[in-house]
């Protein structure tokens, strides 16, 4: 699946947009969900993150982040792939009218067709083994900046050769034994919010803003469209978890979905009963796993059910004040086996570290956009970035979508929509 | 009562003795800046001999880049050395040098001193209108705070940045974005004074005190980690979400009751 | 060639620069502790005659709470009095004395001197094992850091904690829980030495450094911060969002925002 047209195709026809596809080198990460103490720990997880951003007219106007945790060694030996979708935004600056919700849903359609093996090359893991290594010649973090200086003096005088030939030796690849059954889950906590991330753009009257009940309603037909569309009928559930409401009401919000296996839960197992922190998993920048920490520091972790769980953090100020907030997931199997692997310098910028990915990203997410300016200067600054630093560019893209055919359908199309979840990033730019 | 008194008076004690510290910090900082004086010295002139040091201090370091425009770099890695030099007297004075090489037909060799001094100011945006109740004369409590300013300084700026050069824009009415543009630059920096907020480059203290708190001293420790083997070990400001950190599960035989285990540490 | 032995010789001269930038730290520090010393002992004068100064410090330091057990805050309102001394020649060791006043039937008045060492440590652990393909006796590139360590000193446990005090716990196989419990007690801090991880106070290091670099220098401000709290003024930390906050360590770029000046020792 090319990234061009699958997001070419919701994008109105004869406007010319381009996308910034941003991605971190895959790094394992500790297990997504706690285990056990008396559990064997044999589990890997690689976690890789995405981040897209929509340019139309020299302007910035649209960001996506995804999480994907590619987990191997489970239980029941089949290899799991989880997507956690934590940020989408728009800043309401674009100068055409164009369907975010369709953006979204063609991103995530490309994101599920990245064969899950993709993310296993070149993973850096989770503890460097250093030994076998002559510490001496290679600079590394734990060497002081003195001693490092040292070695560079040597390799500058060709005394010692230096150990970055075989850098690779740093790096695990692994494989998956059965591709075929690699199960796929997708998750995202709806709340409705003024911007997270574009700072400020709240403060732009085009910027259509969504309360809790719209924010869910987008989410859930973008989300069952994706089922009905590319997952498995038979073998996929998808839940609804709404904190504070009955099922009785939650089922109302599914009323109008299309796929059959809706329920109200979540889809990280568990019952009433059984303690949350073992069926609660910790994404970043995460309320759920925020509470976690906090039942850490209080001591209440092993004995916090998961019903107490869902009570108390309904209670927490991020759920409060009578917006509804919604944890919403998917379970199963894709219908094509993913087979994409995105191109280095083609389609996507892998950045070689943390450090370099945040880098790239702060010129979008670090920019006020209370006025105009901001999209204008963060497109300015990406553009200028990448062609300079990373002899690189944003992926060009041809709108293909005749928009006059659904422009009389209102709810399906709204206007500008903001799509927000989860926590507002924080500006690093300083401000005195 | 004269408990009371007692206590009045050790409290008003405190408050001196606060300001003797103050009066100690400072004098330490002065002794310090001092002491480093003929360090950085023969720093600098083993600086300038290794090649693109500075372009590779100034690339890689992720707040720098918040500062300037991205286009900025093609003349950041112009940069062949910088200096700051804090005044032996006050050292809350400091000035920044900045040389460049030049680029053939775009931008003129030239080094730059940017001069900044701390000066005292009332605090009269806090304590905001409202003077009728106050004894004027009586200054004494009023809060004083510290500010950094500057006066602009000449620069030339590059063929390549004309459009947004303040000091070649002919209508500055109707070129009000490109003005701002330039003002968001580098080279706007070089104009800003600490006196016109929301009208010069933004931060522009910030950026003052980062070249002087950061990046000047701790050049060296950039020029490292920019030279890593391994380009994705972490660095302390890359760990930046502690949601994902593993939880960790209390040992079995404390499992019921324990109340402090540590939270957060500093 | 000889250029590439000029940048090596320069690279080397840095590094022989960093060493010198060290031993100024060291030497501006101890300058500082000189000059302190004076000011903190009219300080701890003035201390002393304000009624409970440390139990009003202590008990609203959200830091220091999370290193001991809450039941230990019946004993930390007993603290009298808490001083840092540092050593004239050796500014890296220091000591911290506290004094308790008593509570009938339960705990004696005393006064409890705890001493701090920084030694040497050769990194042994981040270059783990394997050491075949190194020249023993060469080891001068290999990396040192400094550790804090400890002796046990003596302190009377209150009565109320016979159960998880170790010296009363006759069948320590039988009561591993109870000794464990006692050891994260603030009593079980004076016990602690640093070499014994896992198996004494969690994180003694750090509450000795939090008494040295933190408590005991900001206890002023941190007093005058709990009475603001006390007038019911929302500090920034009382801020209704805070539930929504991460909580974050601060980022380097905070921190050269906020300590400014100082080098920190490495």
């Amino acid at each position: 699946m090319q990234l061009r047209e699958c997001v070419g195709s919701e994008l109105p026809v004869g406007e010319e947009f381009q996308l910034l596809q941003l991605q971190s080198n895959p790094a394992e990460v500790p297990a997504l969900f706690t285990a056990r103490r008396s559990a064997g720990r044999n589990k890997t997880t690689v976690k890789t993150q995405h981040f897209f951003a929509l340019c139309h007219a020299e302007r910035v106007v649209f960001a996506l982040e995804v999480y994907c945790y590619v987990t191997l060694g489970g239980r029941d030996g089949r290899p799991e792939r989880l997507l956690f979708v934590s940020k989408a935004d728009t800043n309401g600056y674009a100068q055409c009218r164009f369907s975010a919700g369709g953006v979204t849903r063609a991103l995530l359609r490309y994101v599920l067709a990245i064969n899950p093996e993709y993310y296993l090359q070149r993973v850096k893991p989770l503890k460097r083994k250093f030994s076998g290594t002559d510490k001496r010649k290679l600079v590394v973090g734990a060497v002081s900046t003195g001693n490092a200086l040292k070695i560079l003096a040597d390799r500058i005088e060709a005394l010692t050769t230096p150990e970055t030939t075989d850098r690779d030796r740093f790096y695990t690849t692994s494989a998956l034994d059965n591709p075929q059954e690699c199960v796929t889950k997708l998750c995202l906590f709806t709340r409705p919010a003024d911007h997270y991330l574009f700072n400020g753009s709240a403060q732009n009257s085009g910027k259509h803003r969504m309360n809790g009940q719209q924010l869910l309603d987008w989410w859930l037909h973008i989300l069952d469209n994706i089922l009905c569309e590319q997952f498995e009928q038979s073998t996929t559930h998808a839940c609804l978890r709404v904190p504070g409401e009955e099922p009785v009401r939650i089922r109302r919000h599914l009323r109008d979905c299309q796929f059959a296996n809706w329920t109200v839960g979540d889809i990280f197992g568990g019952s009433g009963d059984s303690p949350a922190v073992y069926h609660v998993p910790l994404f970043p920048d995460d309320p759920k796993s925020r509470f976690l920490h906090q039942l850490e520091s209080e001591n209440r972790l092993t004995n916090t059910t998961l019903t107490n769980f869902w009570t108390e953090l309904q209670e927490r100020q991020e759920f409060k004040l009578s917006v509804l907030v919604s944890v919403v997931g998917i379970s199963g199997s894709t219908k094509d086996a993913p087979h994409h692997r995105p191109c280095q310098g083609e389609d996507v910028i892998v950045a070689d570290s943390a450090k370099t990915f945040n880098y790239i990203k702060n010129y979008i997410t670090a920019e006020d956009y209370d006025t105009e300016e901001g999209a204008l200067e963060a497109f300015a600054n990406i553009q200028d970035c990448l062609s300079y630093r990373m002899n690189s560019a944003m992926v060009p893209i041809q709108g293909q979508k005749d928009y006059s055919q659904i422009r009389t359908d209102k709810k399906s199309v709204p206007k500008e929509p903001t799509v927000t979840l989860l926590q507002p990033r924080t500006k690093i730019k300083v401000n005195k | 009562m004269s408990d009371k008194k007692q206590i009045a008076d050790a409290l008003r004690g405190l408050a001196d003795n606060e300001s003797a510290m103050d009066v100690v910090e400072k004098q330490v900082e002065k002794y310090r800046l001092d002491l480093l004086r003929p360090v950085y010295k023969d720093r600098d002139e083993l600086i300038g001999r290794v090649p693109s040091f500075w372009m590779v201090v100034l690339s890689q370091h992720s707040n720098f880049a918040n500062f300037i425009r991205a286009s900025d770099f093609k003349y950041v890695d112009c940069i062949d050395d910088v200096r700051v030099e804090w005044d032996e007297a006050n050292p809350g004075n400091f000035s920044v040098n900045i040389k460049f090489h030049g680029l053939e037909g775009d931008f003129p060799a030239q080094s730059v001193t940017k001069r900044f001094r701390l000066v005292k100011v009332k605090d009269d945006m806090k304590v905001s209108g409202n003077d009728e109740d106050r004894e004027s004369g009586d200054d004494d409590d009023e809060e004083e705070y510290e500010r950094l300013l500057s006066d602009p300084v000449d620069v030339e700026w590059p063929v390549a940045y004309d459009s947004i050069n303040p000091d070649k824009i002919q209508d500055k009415r109707a070129s009000k974005k490109e003005y701002r543009t330039g003002m968001k630059t580098l080279f706007g920096w070089f104009r800003w004074t600490g006196l016109k907020p929301g009208k010069e480059f933004p931060n522009g203290e910030s950026l003052a005190e980062l070249f002087a708190n950061d990046l000047y001293p701790y050049c060296v420790k950039y020029y490292i980690e920019a030279q890593r083997d391994l380009a994705d070990e972490m660095s302390d400001s890359d760990n930046d979400d502690s949601a994902e950190e593993p939880l960790e599960l209390p040992s079995d035989d404390d499992e019921v009751q324990d109340h402090s285990k540590k939270r957060r540490l500093e």
